[in-house]
C-alpha cells in the first residue's frame, strides 16, 4: 500500500502499461513536454519519448480520429481530451466511427482504444470548462465508460480499460487530482465493470459516480449522527453497468437516491432511475429521487457554480428530507 | 492471406508502368461491377438506395489502388466500390455486402457505404463526408513506428474538401512526416452542387502544398498518367513525405441510385461523359496495337460474365439471422447489451 | 382545410415565414438548387432566390456555426442539417455556442435560429445515416427540441419555432415525407410546448412522439379490438415538455407505456420514464415500461434494421402483455 | 450607443494612419489593464485562474480595433481583453466581469472567456479554440445583405490555425465574398506547444491564399505597420473581398495565470520580450519628437489610475444573486428550467 493523489494514480497506470505494451502510445495536445493541462502525463515523455508520448495540433476531431486509425493498426492509443466539454467537436469520430466500426463491419476489428478526458466544476472555468457531459457517452452503443472517483479506481480501472478490447472512454474529474489515498497497485483489480458498495445502511440507497461518490460519503457521515444509515453505491463504470448490486441494495433497503453532476435532463440520473423503477418497482417505498446538476449552463461566479450541481450538504438535506417524510407518513 | 488473382495482376502491372491492358482490365471490372449495382437496385435486391456508383471514376481508382502493396492501407468514402475492387476484392463478397447479405464483406451490417476488409487493408468506407481521412493519420503513425514502408492512403470526393478535418488530418501528416497520402477524387459535383458552387477557384492541391504536403493535381482520363501521378506522390510517402493528389475526373450519374441529375445539363453530362478513361484506355490499347477489339471484347464478355455473377449470388445468398442484430457492438465474450424484449420480459414476468 | 404531405406542409410553413419575414434565410447543404435531400425546399429557391436559400458547402459545423452568428446579427436562419446523424460533428457549436450564449452573455442577446433536421429508419441507409439522436439535444440546456409526427404539425410547429427567441431543433422523420393528411394552415397554432392526446382510453397510456405516434396509433386500434384502450399522447416538443398533460392521463390511468425510436439507454425514454415515476409514483399499478430502440447501431440489412427500433406489433404486443399480466395479477 | 471617448479617439487616429500617440495610449491601457488583471488573481478576486494575458500583442489588438466602426462586429478568442479594450470597452466592467461580478459585462456568468457586449459589436469571446470563427460568417452574411459596409472580424490565435472550422469558414467567405476578416494573432504558442510543433514550416497566410483570400502576415512590432496592414485587409473586406491577417507577436508571459512557461528558455523568453510594441511605440515617438517621455510619464500615471479603480470597483461590486443561476437559459417570459430543489420539493411534498 502507497499513499498517492489521484493525479500520480492516473500517471502510475499509464506508466506501468506502457511499459508492459509497448503498443501503448498516448497522443493528445499538451501531454509530452508540456506533462499535460492538469498534470497527469509529468514525467513520461522524459520517459517514453516523444514517439509515445505524442503532442499533437489543437485538433481535436483528428486526434480521436487518428486515434481510431492506429488502433485499427495494432496500436493501442490513449487519446487525450483536455476538457470532456469539446467533446462536441468529436462526437462524430467517436459515435460515428470509434463506436460503431466493429459493428458496421461485421466483427472484422474493433477500436481498442482509450480516451481520457476530465469534467465536472470547481474550477470557475465557466460553461465551456465545467461540464459533465457522460450521458452523450452513455446513449451512444458500443462506447464504454469508466468514470473513477477514488485514487485506487484511477490506477486499476485505467489499466483495465487499456485491456479492453473496445473504445472506452475514461473520464476523469478535475476536482479529484489532488484527492490522496491509499492504493496498492499490485492487488488483482476489481472485476471488470463491478460496482464498488463504499458504505452500507438500511435506510437509504444511493448510487452516484466519480467525486458525487465523495460528497455522498460525507453526506452519509453526517446521517449517521442524526441515526440515519445510507448505503453508497459507487458505480465506477456506467458502461458495461452492474446493475445487479443496484438491485441487491435496492431491493434491501426499498429508499433510492441517485446523485450526478450532469444536468438532470436525460442524463445518467434518468436512465439509473428508469432502469431502478422497472426493475425494482415492487421493492420501492418510495420513487427514487434524482439530484443532478440543474438543467442550465455553469457560470463563472464562484457562488452560481457551487450552486448549479449537487453539494454534499444538498445530498444531505434531501436525504433527511426523503427519510424524515417517509417516517411521518 | 494470400493475394487474390486481381491483385497479383496489379502488381505486375506496378512494375512497369507502360503496362496498359491490365490497368484496362481493372477498369473496365469497376465499370460493369458498377453497372450490376444499378441493376441490383432495379431489380429490388439492394439494400436501399443509398448506392453511389463510381463510373467515370475508374483511372482514379485503378491508377491509384493499383500502386498499394500489402501492408498498405486506405480509407474510402461513400464512392468506395471502384477502389476497393481495382485493390483486390472479391465482387461478390462486395455484391452480397451490398444487398445487405450474411456473405458480405460485413455480414450485412454495413451495406454499400461501410465495406471494410481487414484482409485488404480496407479500413473501411464511410458515410459521413470526410469521416474516414483521419484514420490515415493514426494508420501512418503504426506504419512509421513499424518502419516497413506500408502506407496510408484516404480517397476522398472533392465534397470533403470542405470538412475541416481534412485540413486537421492534413497538417499532422505533414508535421510528423507521415507515410500518408490524401487522394481527392474530383468528379465536379457533391450532390447537385458543382465544386465551383462550393470552393472560389483555385487548385484544389494549393491546399496541400499550403499545408506542407507534397500536392498535385492530374487529370483522371489516362490511367497512365494517374498512375504516374500518383506513383511520384506514393513513393514519396513510402519515404516518409506525405502527399496529396487531385484527380480530375466526371461524375457520370446521379449522386445516388434516385438522383437524376435534374440540376445540371445535358451539354454538361455530354461532355463530361466524353472524358471515359475506359473507352480512352480501350482506343489506346488499339491504337497503340497492344490488343485488337477483338481480344478486348473478349476480355469485356469474360468480366461481363464474372460480374453477372454477382448478382446471382447475391440474390441466393441469406439474409443475417435476426438475433446477429446484438452481436459485435462488442467484441465477443464481452458484457452484451440486452435486447428490449427480454428486459420487458423479465420485467413483466417479475414474481 | 387541404390534403397536403408532411413534406409539403414544411416546405409551405418555410414560404409562408419566409414571405412574412424577410430575415429568415435558409442555410444547408443542397437547400437550394437541388430542393433538399427529401424535397422539403424543392421550389423555394426560385421563389426566394440565392441570397435567402443559401447552398452552402459541405460544412456542417461552420454552417451551424454561421447559423449563429447571422441569428446574433438579426437574421433568423434555419440551418438544415441534411442527417441528424451528423449532429455529432457541430455539437459544439450547438451545444458550447448557440445553447449557451445568451446564458454566458448575461442575457444580452439570444440565438433565435432554428436547426432544421431528419432522422430515423426506414431507408436501409445503414449505421451513420438511421439514427435518432434527440437525447443529445435534450441534454443540452438552451436548446429547445421540436419533434412533429404529423402533417399538420409539421407546418403549425414549424411557424412556432420560427418564431422562438431561442435556438430550436426541429428534429423531422425521414419516414414520414410522404404522410398525407389533412391540415389546416390558417388555424391558430397549438399553445407552444402543449403535447396532444391523440386518443383516449383507460387501460394504458402509451406516451412518444414522432414516428412511433403511429406506430402506437395502429396499435391503439389493434388493442381495442381485444376491447383494451389505450390514451396515445404525442408530445410534440421535447422541450419546453408538458408534462401537465402527462401527469393528467398517468394519475387517470396507472398504466404507461414510452415509446420511442431512441436507443434505449440515457435516451428520452429514461427522461420521460424517470419523471413519471417521480411525480406519478403512487398513481402507479405498473412500472413504467420503455420500448425504445435497442442499445446497438442500426444495419443496413432490411430485416436487423426493421427489428433494432419498435414497430407497431412490437408496441401491440408489450401493451398487450403488460394488460394481459396485470389483469391476471 | 453613443462611442466613449476612447472609440472617438480611436476613429480619430483612424483617419490620419501617422498618429501614433493614440495608438501607443492604447496599447498602455491595453497592457497596463492586463497587469492589474495579474493583480487582481493574486489578491483573490479574479473568479478562478483561467486568466489570458495579452500582454505582448497589443499592437495586434490595437492596430486592428483602432480600424473598426459603428456596426462592425468581431469575436475573439479566450485571450481577448485587449481586443475589446481596444475597440472601446469599459474596463471597469470588463474586470468586474472577469472577477465573476453583477456589474460585468455578462453578469458574472461569463468571465474573462466570455465577455461580451452587443454594443459594442462584440459577439463574444470563446473558451473554445476555434470556436468563434464561424459566427463572423454569419455576420458576414447579415452585413452583405445590409449593404452598409460593416464588416465581420474573427481575431483567433495560432492555435485555432489547428481547428478545422476555421478552414471550413474561410471557405465559405471566400465563396460568398464576405465583408470577413481572419485575424490571427500568432503569439508563437498554443499553451506549452511552439507553433513549429503544431504547423509544418510554412507562413501562415499561404492558408488564407490558398484558399481564395486577401491574405497577408504583418509583423507585431510596430503598431503602424499592423494598423497599415490591417487598413489594406479590412478596407478590401468592406469591398467585399474578404481576407486575412496573421500577425507575429510573442506571448510574454505563461498561458494562464499559472503557468510559468517551464517548457521555454529564458534566452526565447528574453528574446522574445525584446520585441515589445508599447516599449517600441514609446521609443518611437519621443525619436519623432512627438511626445517627450515627461509627457508619457504622466499619460501612464493617468493609464495606471485609471485601471487601479478597475480593481476597487470590482472588489466592491456585487456577487450576482443566486436565484440569477436559473435566468437567462431562455429569454424572459418563456418556459424555463425547473430548479431541482424545487422538484425535489413538489414531490416529497406529494400528498
Ligand atoms: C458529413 C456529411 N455531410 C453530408 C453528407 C451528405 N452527402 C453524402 S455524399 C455528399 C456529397 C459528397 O460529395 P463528394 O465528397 O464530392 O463525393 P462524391 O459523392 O462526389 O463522390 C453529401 C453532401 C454526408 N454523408 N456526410
Ligand atoms: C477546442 C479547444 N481545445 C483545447 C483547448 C485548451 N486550450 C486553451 S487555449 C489553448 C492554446 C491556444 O493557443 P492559441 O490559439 O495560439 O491562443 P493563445 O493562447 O496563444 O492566445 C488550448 C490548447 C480549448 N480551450 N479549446
Ligand atoms: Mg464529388
Ligand atoms: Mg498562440
Amino acid at each position: 500500500m502507497v499513499q498517492m493523489t489521484y493525479r500520480d494514480a492516473l500517471k502510475q497506470a499509464l506508466r506501468d502499461a506502457m511499459t508492459e505494451d509497448d503498443s501503448v502510445v498516448v497522443i493528445g495536445e499538451e501531454v509530452g513536454r508540456y506533462g499535460g493541462a492538469y498534470g497527469v502525463t509529468k514525467g513520461l515523455y522524459e520517459e517514453f519519448g516523444a514517439a509515445r508520448m505524442i503532442d499533437t495540433p489543437i485538433s481535436e476531431p483528428a486526434i480521436i480520429g487518428a486515434a481510431v486509425g492506429a488502433a485499427m493498426s495494432g496500436l493501442r492509443p490513449v487519446a487525450e481530451l483536455m476538457y470532456v466539454d469539446f467533446i462536441g467537436m468529436t462526437m462524430d469520430q467517436l459515435g460515428n466511427q470509434a463506436a460503431k466500426i466493429r459493428y458496421m463491419f461485421g466483427g472484422q476489428i474493433g477500436v481498442p482504444m482509450v480516451l481520457r478526458t476530465q469534467g465536472g466544476t470547481g474550477r470557475s472555468a465557466g460553461a465551456q470548462h465545467s461540464q459533465s457531459l457522460e450521458a452523450y457517452v452513455l446513449h451512444t452503443p458500443g462506447l464504454r465508460l469508466v468514470m473513477p472517483a477514488t485514487v485506487s479506481d484511477a490506477y486499476h480501472l485505467l489499466r483495465q480499460s487499456l485491456r479492453q478490447p473496445d473504445p472506452v472512454v475514461f473520464i476523469e474529474h478535475k476536482a479529484l487530482y489532488t484527492l490522496k489515498e491509499e492504493v496498492d497497485l499490485s492487488a488483482p483489480p476489481p472485476a471488470w465493470g463491478k460496482a464498488a458498495v463504499r458504505r452500507t445502511g438500511d435506510d437509504l440507497v444511493i448510487v452516484t459516480y466519480s467525486r458525487q461518490v465523495h460528497h455522498a460519503l460525507k453526506a452519509a457521515e453526517e446521517l449517521s449522527k442524526q441515526g440515519l444509515e445510507a448505503t453508497v453505491i459507487d458505480l465506477r463504470c456506467l458502461n458495461p453497468l452492474d446493475f445487479d448490486t443496484v438491485r441487491q441494495h435496492v431491493e434491501r433497503v426499498g429508499r433510492v437516491m441517485v446523485v450526478s453532476e450532469g444536468v438532470m435532463t436525460a442524463g445518467v440520473g434518468a436512465e439509473l432511475s428508469a432502469r431502478i423503477h422497472e426493475e425494482c418497482f415492487d421493492f420501492l417505498a418510495e420513487p427514487v429521487i434524482r439530484l443532478c446538476g440543474e438543467d442550465i449552463p455553469i457560470s463563472v461566479s464562484v457562488d452560481l457554480e457551487a450552486n448549479s450541481v449537487p453539494t454534499s450538504q444538498a445530498v444531505q438535506q434531501v436525504a433527511a428530507r426523503l427519510l424524515a417524510e417517509r417516517s411521518a407518513a | 492471406m494470400t493475394a487474390p488473382i486481381e491483385t497479383a495482376v496489379a502488381d505486375r502491372a506496378a512494375r512497369s508502368n507502360t503496362e496498359l491492358l491490365p490497368l484496362y482490365r481493372q477498369m473496365r471490372r469497376v465499370r460493369t461491377f458498377e453497372e450490376r449495382v444499378g441493376e441490383l437496385f432495379v431489380r429490388g435486391q439492394s439494400a436501399g438506395s443509398m448506392l453511389h456508383l463510381s463510373i467515370g471514376e475508374e483511372a482514379a481508382a485503378v491508377g491509384v489502388a493499383s500502386l498499394m502493396q500489402e501492408g498498405d492501407t486506405f480509407t474510402t468514402h461513400h464512392r468506395g466500390h471502384g477502389i476497393f475492387l481495382a485493390r483486390g476484392a472479391d465482387p461478390k463478397r462486395m455484391m452480397a455486402e451490398i444487398g445487405g447479405k450474411e456473405e458480405g464483406y460485413c455480414r450485412g451490417k454495413g451495406g454499400s457505404m461501410h465495406i471494410a476488409d481487414m484482409g485488404l487493408g480496407h479500413l473501411g468506407a464511410n458515410a459521413i463526408v470526410g469521416g474516414g481521412i483521419p484514420a490515415v493519420v493514426g494508420a501512418g503513425l503504426a506504419s512509421k513506428r513499424a518502419g516497413k514502408g506500408a502506407i496510408s492512403v484516404a480517397f476522398f470526393g472533392d465534397g470533403a474538401m470542405q470538412q475541416g478535418i481534412l485540413y486537421e488530418s492534413m497538417n499532422m501528416a505533414a508535421l510528423w512526416d507521415l507515410p500518408v497520402v490524401f487522394v481527392c477524387i474530383n468528379n465536379q459535383y457533391g450532390m447537385g452542387t458543382r465544386i465551383e458552387q462550393a470552393t472560389k477557384g483555385r487548385a484544389l492541391h494549393e491546399r496541400g502544398l499550403a499545408f506542407g504536403l507534397n500536392a498535385e493535381t492530374v487529370d483522371g482520363l489516362d490511367v497512365r498518367e494517374v498512375r504516374a501521378a500518383a506513383t511520384r506522390v506514393i513513393d514519396a510517402a513510402r519515404g516518409g513525405t506525405p502527399g496529396f493528389l487531385a484527380i480530375e475526373c466526371y461524375r457520370f450519374y446521379g449522386h445516388a441510385r434516385m438522383d437524376k441529375s435534374p440540376y445540371r445539363s445535358a451539354e454538361d453530362e455530354e461532355q463530361g461523359r466524353a472524358k471515359d478513361p475506359v473507352q480512352f484506355a480501350r482506343a489506346a490499347l488499339i491504337e497503340m496495337g497492344e490488343a485488337d477489339s477483338t481480344h478486348l471484347d473478349a476480355l469485356d464478355q469474360e468480366i461481363a460474365a464474372e460480374m453477372d455473377a454477382t448478382i446471382d449470388f447475391t440474390i441466393a445468398a441469406s439474409e443475417p439471422p435476426l438475433n446477429s442484430m446484438f452481436r459485435d457492438v462488442y467484441a465477443p465474450g464481452e458484457p452484451e447489451p440486452e435486447a428490449v424484449a427480454a428486459r420487458i420480459d423479465r420485467i413483466l414476468a417479475r414474481e
